[in-house]
């Protein structure tokens, strides 16, 4: 694949199609991988990778770079093109900027799950009949493929593109996962049982704002945390009041808005499972407003940005499940 | 009048019988109305009164036809046909008060009559 | 450094039996900040407002608290008191220890303490208060009714009366609405023409009144004092400037078997047509689904008979394009379909019609020129039954659920007229309730039994069948006399509901103005302002607003002209202040307040912005109206960013309130 | 922290009211002299759609027990559609703060119109019994905000 | 050749064969398959709308279960059967409870929730064949025939349940008529009772009500009188004071398609 899209960039930008490509480069280790903007083939020859580690989500690079002069290229994975769209919609990016390539999605690679198997100075790896083949500096080692699978990717929502000018591959479908498990079995437990899941959780958060700044959602010119007179500027966690609220306000500001790409958990360093905040918003517009997907399309309503008059009272909360 | 009887009618047919303006329309298509003693309207009036005992004793009960002309009819969606209904179970529920004897059947029948009619007498009549 | 006064009222006992009022403003003097703190008697009264006066100009302060009642009491004395001192009256607040406190507890110590909280949050909330000044947005002098029944050409005439121009947009080829149609008006049993066509004909040649007729408002824009209206002039394939009205293409045109809609379908007209004798304007229209040149390019009768050119096959509908500072809806109502009420037989027996239906046939401009005959066989009926509240006063699912209002009135007059001209004629008339409420309505009614003998039968017609004898057989209960009749009638008359007309709806969303679920326009409010709706700018006129006889509908129509009027003669309006805006440099322009607005009061910008590596971005950047903007803040909490706020209650000024509330 | 043994509890409740609606419902309990606890501090707002999620969580931050928030009736709002956002908004808040364990019954949602003195008056009392048989919030305090 | 789940009912195996015979015949003319359940029961006769009355809806309830298991719609020709099975099936899909309760009476391998799709057999030649596809394979066609429809109570009514027709406007047999070459005649009575079950206990008042839907009928014209109901038949017939003869629908269906001889053989 990686051939493909590096001949694919190198056509576009020969004739001139293209000004400009965002794609991959490999950091200091085989599994660093992080987006970079290419302008020549010989950049292209040179450094781009897209490979089993290549997870990250260009999309929200975008913002900045379709505001430029000149078209930009993008390879967007399934997952990429909701948050893609979901721009679109906010008029976030200038969408004839950009020349839209849909390639095929994951299942994708966590070296954290890799290292967890004792296994380090990884050197490459490469999926044999989902057995993972491992080249470390110590000797090849092997490991179940879908052992080391990102959870993003392990609760895939879509291998199809909602948005792209051409595809390399083939197209995928929507799929039925299983990604609210998670979300039902915290809540079935009791309110002191999530209390301290999410204590435990939450307490490691260390601001690093990661979170906040991979999220193809949060794109505000200033975000609330950051700004002085929005009245809950918050630069540290100095409490467990400040860990609750930031992770609250963050998933209300990308509620109905946020596509469930999964990057939020992916680039946690503290391994907290965010995207399970937003999934549960995502499960309760599902339930109380009807089904609803951000970014499938660029045209509807996000559901809090709409009502209906026979819309269920708050006091639903209430009233349902275990207390 | 009798509480638990109104509630047990109010229970089992279903029907809000406040939301009755007592138009009359129900009695004006009823296709039973001269064989009754007491009117559709006044059945739907009767039992917001309270007064069950009295349509219970009335042989009225045994002449609704099931057409639901009043059900269709009627402005207020008030259903008075669902309210007869209850009333003539609420009566023949009552130990030894079927309206009808199997015994009885044979001299009613003449060679043409469906079986459908004895059933549904059956039905209306006996519990 | 602020400098803001504390003015405590003991509002007589009512505040200070239960609050130590002293205590209150000793602890608030020690805010930070407050620099005077006084107690008062009765701060509303004329010494209390000088006290607050004195104080303004002494301490020359930046901020006031008053602690005393509700602000929707007492906030405006204040504020204006604050502004004639010299003061932005916005940087006044109040702290409602009256209502919210001294009246609702009984404890001084913990009454005292939570009136000090109280005061505090407003202290807290003063400190960030701003000054505002309510911006101001022009009038245009001319106003638009929408609708040229006899509300729309009411409320036309008044607003043309104080001197300002107007238009009147009526879909139909003539104006006169439903009251066109009718034949007599309760109770006083004049003729509707009679009354009517002067007020058309004035309309016509008023040089204030401009009548598009055959025409649609296809688009509204603006806001109040300001709207840009779009309006669709139909095309009817005459020229209305030439047209004379003689009428000469009527009588020749071959296509003569069209369904007369104005006398309800009881006679023919031809496919180009003058609706009635007295339309206005009195022009030729060409029905172009009747119209054999325009369907088939063959004919061109008219066009050859027509002494002044004036009939054009290549018309087309235009677009013109008008601003307005005010807009009146007045757009009628229709009586409504009957196929679900076909127990009564509508559907299957001509000798069934509805109320509006027998005005025609009773009127002297009628199929029949004025004598009552069946529609089946032109016989004179001897027997007519009435039935009322067909489709009103239903169940949801069945019908209105609302009470049609004028069908007891016409069929008292229907009977009355009925009985007066024919008196062999027997009139039943089934009725749930009479309801009679109007000047000389009851005595009218009341003429209808005892003078003219008609019999109202106090109970519901259940089912009508037609015979073949031409008789019809009315089955119906008679609750009185609890009994089931059959009456053989020789003509049915159902009192249909009425309903508002199918135009509004789509109306309403162009207009953003709010609606009931049975599609009658909302007012701002029941009571007090009957006439205005909730938008800015949009008046009510007539049955639009829910049912309505004539003089209800007259008076309804004059109150809105006056309130338009009212509007009109500003040259400006001053604008709410504290209404939301946006700060650039925050705005993601991203949509999300824009979608929650209820008043479209947000656009979008492409702004340019000088960055810090001084290059220059352009941006899409929200961009509220003042004008538009009612307030409500539903935009402040969309935006992800708090790039929007709220003038008055702005983020760090509630936040400054809970934290006092709290501290 | 003092506890007084012998003192009940007495918790802090902020109320959010919009201006059309509920706080005129308020004005109205008092009007006629509805008792309802001093626990209760009313914050006008022009709308309950006015009400930013992040208001309520300060709230509780600083030391709030509960916070209830009025508005007019649905399809009564002043601003024509205000209080539907609010629903929304409130339905999936409320839902969240469910989620990450903090106790229900300190937020709520009410529809108190300008008549409904008396309900303004019953809701406050319940609300209030309510949240004192829940105690103190701990769950979703900052520490550093607690009252000496 | 598209198959239906069929449901004659008791009386269509006695007293209204002929009903029951023509609606085989035309069936099979028109290349449906009807596939009766091996084990129905009577459907009740009557629907008893009172809520707590469980056990005289369980045979409806069964009848209906047979129906989803063969994943198949189910077709009823008597129009009480009809309304029984129609009305069961609205109100347990409907009123929860009511269906929580027939179910742990019936301990179904899978609980019955109303998922079952019931025609009637002339909504089958309506929404299924299609009456323009019907007056194709017409035959011998009425012509001039003015043929009364009676549909009774049965068919319409509760309209919220049976969801067949506009219970004061209906058209589907005068449709039909048309379909057949017929030329249907509108009359008031046309939807209103002919007595039914009362003809057991007070003969009067079904002559009485039959003779009024019939004089309104023959008032009109028409030339004979179609009905989809045994018990409307049986009235009609025997207590009305009329002679205009009285036919079964599939009677004249059979007649139209030329399917009426092959199967009386």
């Amino acid at each position: 694949m990686q051939e493909a899209m590096i001949n694919k960039a190198k056509q576009l930008l020969a004739d001139g199609i293209v000004d400009r490509v965002i794609g991959w480069k490999r950091g200091e280790f085989v599994y660093d991988i992080t987006p970079a903007i290419f302008e020549t083939a010989e950049e292209l020859e040179k450094d781009f990778v897209y490979d089993d580690f290549t997870a990250a989500n260009v999309s929200k690079y975008l913002v900045k770079e379709s505001k430029k002069e000149g078209k930009i290229l993008a390879f967007l994975k399934p997952c990429d093109t909701y948050s893609f769209n979901q721009l679109i919609k906010e008029h976030r990016v200038v969408r004839e900027n950009v020349y839209i390539v849909g390639i095929p999605g994951g299942p994708k690679l966590d070296a954290e799950k890799i290292k967890e198997k004792g296994i380090t100075g990884i050197l490459s790896v490469k999926n044999e009949n989902y057995t993972l083949k491992i080249e470390t500096v110590y000797g090849e080692e092997t490991m179940p493929f879908y052992e080391a699978v990102l959870d993003k990717c392990a609760s895939c929502k879509s291998k199809k593109h909602m948005i792209y000018d051409e595809l390399l591959g083939e197209e995928g479908d929507v799929l039925d996962s299983n990604r609210f498990d998670m979300v039902e079995k915290l809540e079935n437990m009791t309110a002191q049982e999530r209390y301290d899941f999410w204590r435990e959780q939450l307490s490691k958060c260390i601001r690093c704002n990661a979170c906040r700044n991979v999220c193809p959602a949060c794109t505000c010119e200033k975000c609330v945390f950051d700004n002085p007179d929005s009245g809950i500027e918050n630069k540290a966690p100095a409490d467990s009041f400040e860990e609750n609220m930031f992770h609250i306000i963050r998933a209300f500001h990308v509620a109905g808005r946020c596509t469930d790409c999964g990057e939020c958990s992916r680039v946690c360093p503290q391994n907290i499972p965010l995207h399970l905040l937003n999934r549960k918003f995502i499960k309760d517009i599902n339930t109380f407003y009807g089904e609803y997907q951000a970014g499938e399309d660029t045209t509807s309503r996000a559901p809090l940005n709409e009502y209906k008059q026979s819309d269920c009272e708050a006091n639903i909360v209430h009233e349902r499940g275990a207390e | 009048m009798n509480k638990n009887l109104k509630e047990q009618v109010l229970r089992s047919c279903g029907v809000n019988v406040l939301k009755c303006m007592r138009c009359g329309k129900c009695s004006g298509t009823c296709p039973s109305y001269d064989e009754m003693e007491y009117h559709p309207h006044q059945f739907v009036y009767m039992v917001e009164r309270g007064d069950i005992e009295t349509l219970m004793n009335s042989k009225s009960i045994y002449k609704c036809l099931t057409c639901f002309a009043c059900v269709d009819r009627c402005p207020r969606n008030v259903e008075p046909a669902k309210v007869v209904e209850a009333v003539r179970l609420a009566a023949i529920r009552q130990q030894g008060n079927n309206h009808m004897n199997p015994n009885q059947i044979p001299e009613m029948l003449d060679e043409d009559m469906p079986q459908q009619a004895i059933v549904t007498a059956f039905r209306k009549y006996i519990k | 450094m602020q400098r803001i006064g504390v003015f405590v009222c003991h509002c007589g006992t009512n505040i200070a039996a239960t609050v130590d009022v002293k205590a209150v403003a000793e602890a608030l003097g020690h805010e930070p900040g407050v620099i005077v703190s006084q107690d008062y008697q009765y701060m509303c009264s004329e010494s209390g407002q000088n006290l607050v006066k004195n104080a303004i100009k002494e301490h020359n302060l930046t901020g006031v608290v008053v602690c005393s009642c509700s602000p929707r009491m007492h906030e405006n004395t204040f504020r204006k008191a604050a502004a004639s001192a010299g003061l932005n009256p916005y940087l006044v607040e109040i702290a409602n220890i009256r209502e919210q406190c001294s009246w609702i507890h009984k404890d001084i110590a913990s009454a005292t303490e939570k009136a000090i909280i109280l005061g505090k949050a407003a202290v807290a909330k003063v400190h960030l208060n701003a000054p505002l000044t309510a911006g101001e947005s022009p009038v245009v002098k001319r106003a638009l009714v929408i609708g040229g029944g006899i509300a729309g050409i009411q409320t036309a005439l008044d607003i043309a009366e104080a001197g300002f121009d107007v238009d009147i947009v009526e879909k139909q080829p003539t104006i006169g609405g439903k009251m066109a149609q009718i034949d007599k008006t309760f109770p006083t049993l004049d003729c509707a023409a009679c009354i009517l066509t002067p007020k058309m004909v004035e309309a016509s040649q008023n040089e204030h009144i401009t009548i598009h007729s055959y025409s649609e408002v296809s688009d509204v824009k603006g806001f109040v004092g300001n709207f840009t209206v779009t309006i669709k002039k139909k095309a009817r394939f005459v020229d209305e400037t030439k047209c004379t009205g003689c009428g000469l293409c009527t009588e020749k045109c071959p296509m003569n078997k069209v369904p007369n809609e104005f006398n309800m379908g009881f006679d023919n007209r031809s496919a180009v047509y003058i609706p009635f004798a007295q339309a206005v304007p009195k022009v030729a229209t060409i029905d172009p689904n009747y119209c054999m040149m325009l369907k088939t390019g063959k004919c061109g009768v008219c066009s050859k008979v027509c002494s002044v050119g004036a009939i054009d096959y290549k018309q087309e509908d235009k677009l013109i394009e008008q601003k307005y500072g005010a807009i009146v809806v007045a757009t009628g109502f229709n009586p409504i379909n009957l196929d679900k009420y076909d127990e009564f037989a509508y559907n299957q027996c001509p000798d069934v019609v509805t109320s509006l239906e027998l005005e025609r046939l009773m009127n002297a401009a009628g199929p029949n020129g004025g004598t009552l005959l069946r529609p089946s066989d032109k016989t004179h009926p001897h027997k007519i039954v009435f039935v009322q509240c067909v489709g009103s006063r239903c169940d949801d699912s069945k019908g209105k659920p609302y009470c049609s209002k004028i069908c007891c009135m016409y069929t008292a007059k229907h009977a009355m007229l009925i009985r007066e001209k024919y008196p062999d004629t027997e009139v039943y008339v089934f009725y749930i309730d009479v309801r009679t409420p109007g000047k000389n309505f009851d005595e009218f009614y009341r003429r209808a039994v005892e003078q003219y003998n008609v019999h109202y039968i106090k109970g519901m017609v259940g089912k009508v069948t037609p015979r073949s004898d031409g008789k019809i057989d009315v089955q119906a209960s008679d609750l009185l006399a609890n009994e089931q009749l059959h009456i053989d009638a020789d003509m049915v008359v159902l009192a249909a509901a009425i309903e508002p007309d199918k135009t509004a709806r789509p109306l309403a969303t162009m207009l953003t103005t709010q609606m009931d679920t049975n599609d009658f326009f909302t007012e701002a409010h029941p009571k007090l302002r009957p006439v205005e709706s909730a938008t800015a700018g949009i008046f009510l006129s007539g049955a639009c607003q829910g049912p309505k006889d004539i003089p209800e509908t007259v008076a309804q129509a004059s109150a809105a002209a006056a309130k338009a009027i009212g509007l009109l003669v500003k040259n400006s309006i001053t604008c709410n202040p504290c209404v939301a805006h946006s700060d650039e440099l925050m705005c993601n322009g991203c949509s999300s307040c824009e979608k929650v607005c209820p008043y479209g009061a947000i656009t979008y910008i492409d702004k340019e912005f000088k960055m810090p590596d001084r290059t220059v971005a352009i941006r899409r950047v929200a961009s509220v109206n003042p004008a538009v903007c009612q307030g409500c803040g539903a935009c402040t909490v969309a935006c992800p960013s708090g790039a929007m706020d709220l003038n008055g209650f702005s983020n760090s000024q509630i936040i400054a309130e809970v934290d006092a509330i709290c501290k | 922290m003092q506890v007084n043994e012998n003192k009940e509890f007495q918790p802090l409740i902020v109320a959010f009211c919009c201006n059309w609606c509920s706080y005129a419902g308020a004005d109205l309990a008092g009007t006629n002299r509805l008792n309802y606890p001093d626990n209760i501090k009313i914050i006008r707002v022009p709308c309950s759609c006015r009400v930013n999620p992040m208001f309520i969580l300060r709230a509780f931050q600083r030391g709030a027990d509960g916070v209830i928030l009025c508005g007019c009736h649905p399809g009564d709002c002043h601003y024509t559609s205000g209080n539907y956002f609010t629903r929304r908004r409130m339905t999936l808040l409320f839902s969240m703060l469910d989620f990450l364990g903090i106790e229900r019954d300190r937020t709520r949602v009410e529809w108190v119109s300008a008549a409904e003195g008396a309900k303004f008056a019953a809701t406050m009392n319940e609300f209030t019994e309510a949240v004192k048989k829940l105690g103190p919030n701990r769950r979703l305090e900052d520490l550093r905000c607690r009252k000496q | 050749m598209e198959t239906f789940t069929y449901y004659p009912g008791c009386t269509l195996r006695t007293k209204a064969k002929t009903l029951d015979d023509y609606a085989r015949a035309s069936a099979k003319a028109l290349g449906i398959s009807l596939e009766e359940p091996s084990d129905w029961q009577c459907c009740g006769g009557a629907y008893t709308t009172a809520k707590d009355e469980i056990a005289t809806k369980l045979s409806a309830v069964r009848t209906l279960n047979a129906a989803r298991a063969a994943d198949r719609p189910l077709i009823t020709v008597c129009s009480a059967c009809h309304n029984v099975i129609k009305q069961t099936n609205y109100d347990i899909s409907h009123d929860e409870e009511f269906a929580s309760k027939v179910n742990n009476y019936l301990k179904l391998d899978e609980p019955y929730c109303g998922e079952a799709t019931v025609y009637h057999y002339l909504e089958m030649l309506r929404d299924v064949i299609g009456f323009d596809e019907l007056a194709k394979k017409v035959v011998n066609p009425l012509t001039g025939k003015k043929i009364a429809a009676y549909y009774g109570c049965l068919l319409l009514r509760p309209s919220k349940a049976l969801a067949m027709d506009d219970p004061e406007n209906p058209s589907i047999i005068e449709d039909f008529i048309r379909a057949i070459g017929g030329t249907p005649v509108i009359y008031a009575q046309r939807n209103e009772c002919c007595g039914g079950y009362i003809a057991l206990e007070d003969r009067a008042q079904a002559q009485k009500r039959s003779s009024n839907v019939m004089r309104s009928a023959e008032d009109q014209g028409a030339e004979m009188v179609i009905t989809a109901c045994p018990l409307c038949m049986y009235n009609l017939k025997k207590n009305s004071d009329s002679s205009l003869p009285v036919y079964y629908f599939t009677e004249i269906l059979a007649e139209a398609l030329g399917a009426k001889e092959d199967d009386n053989e």
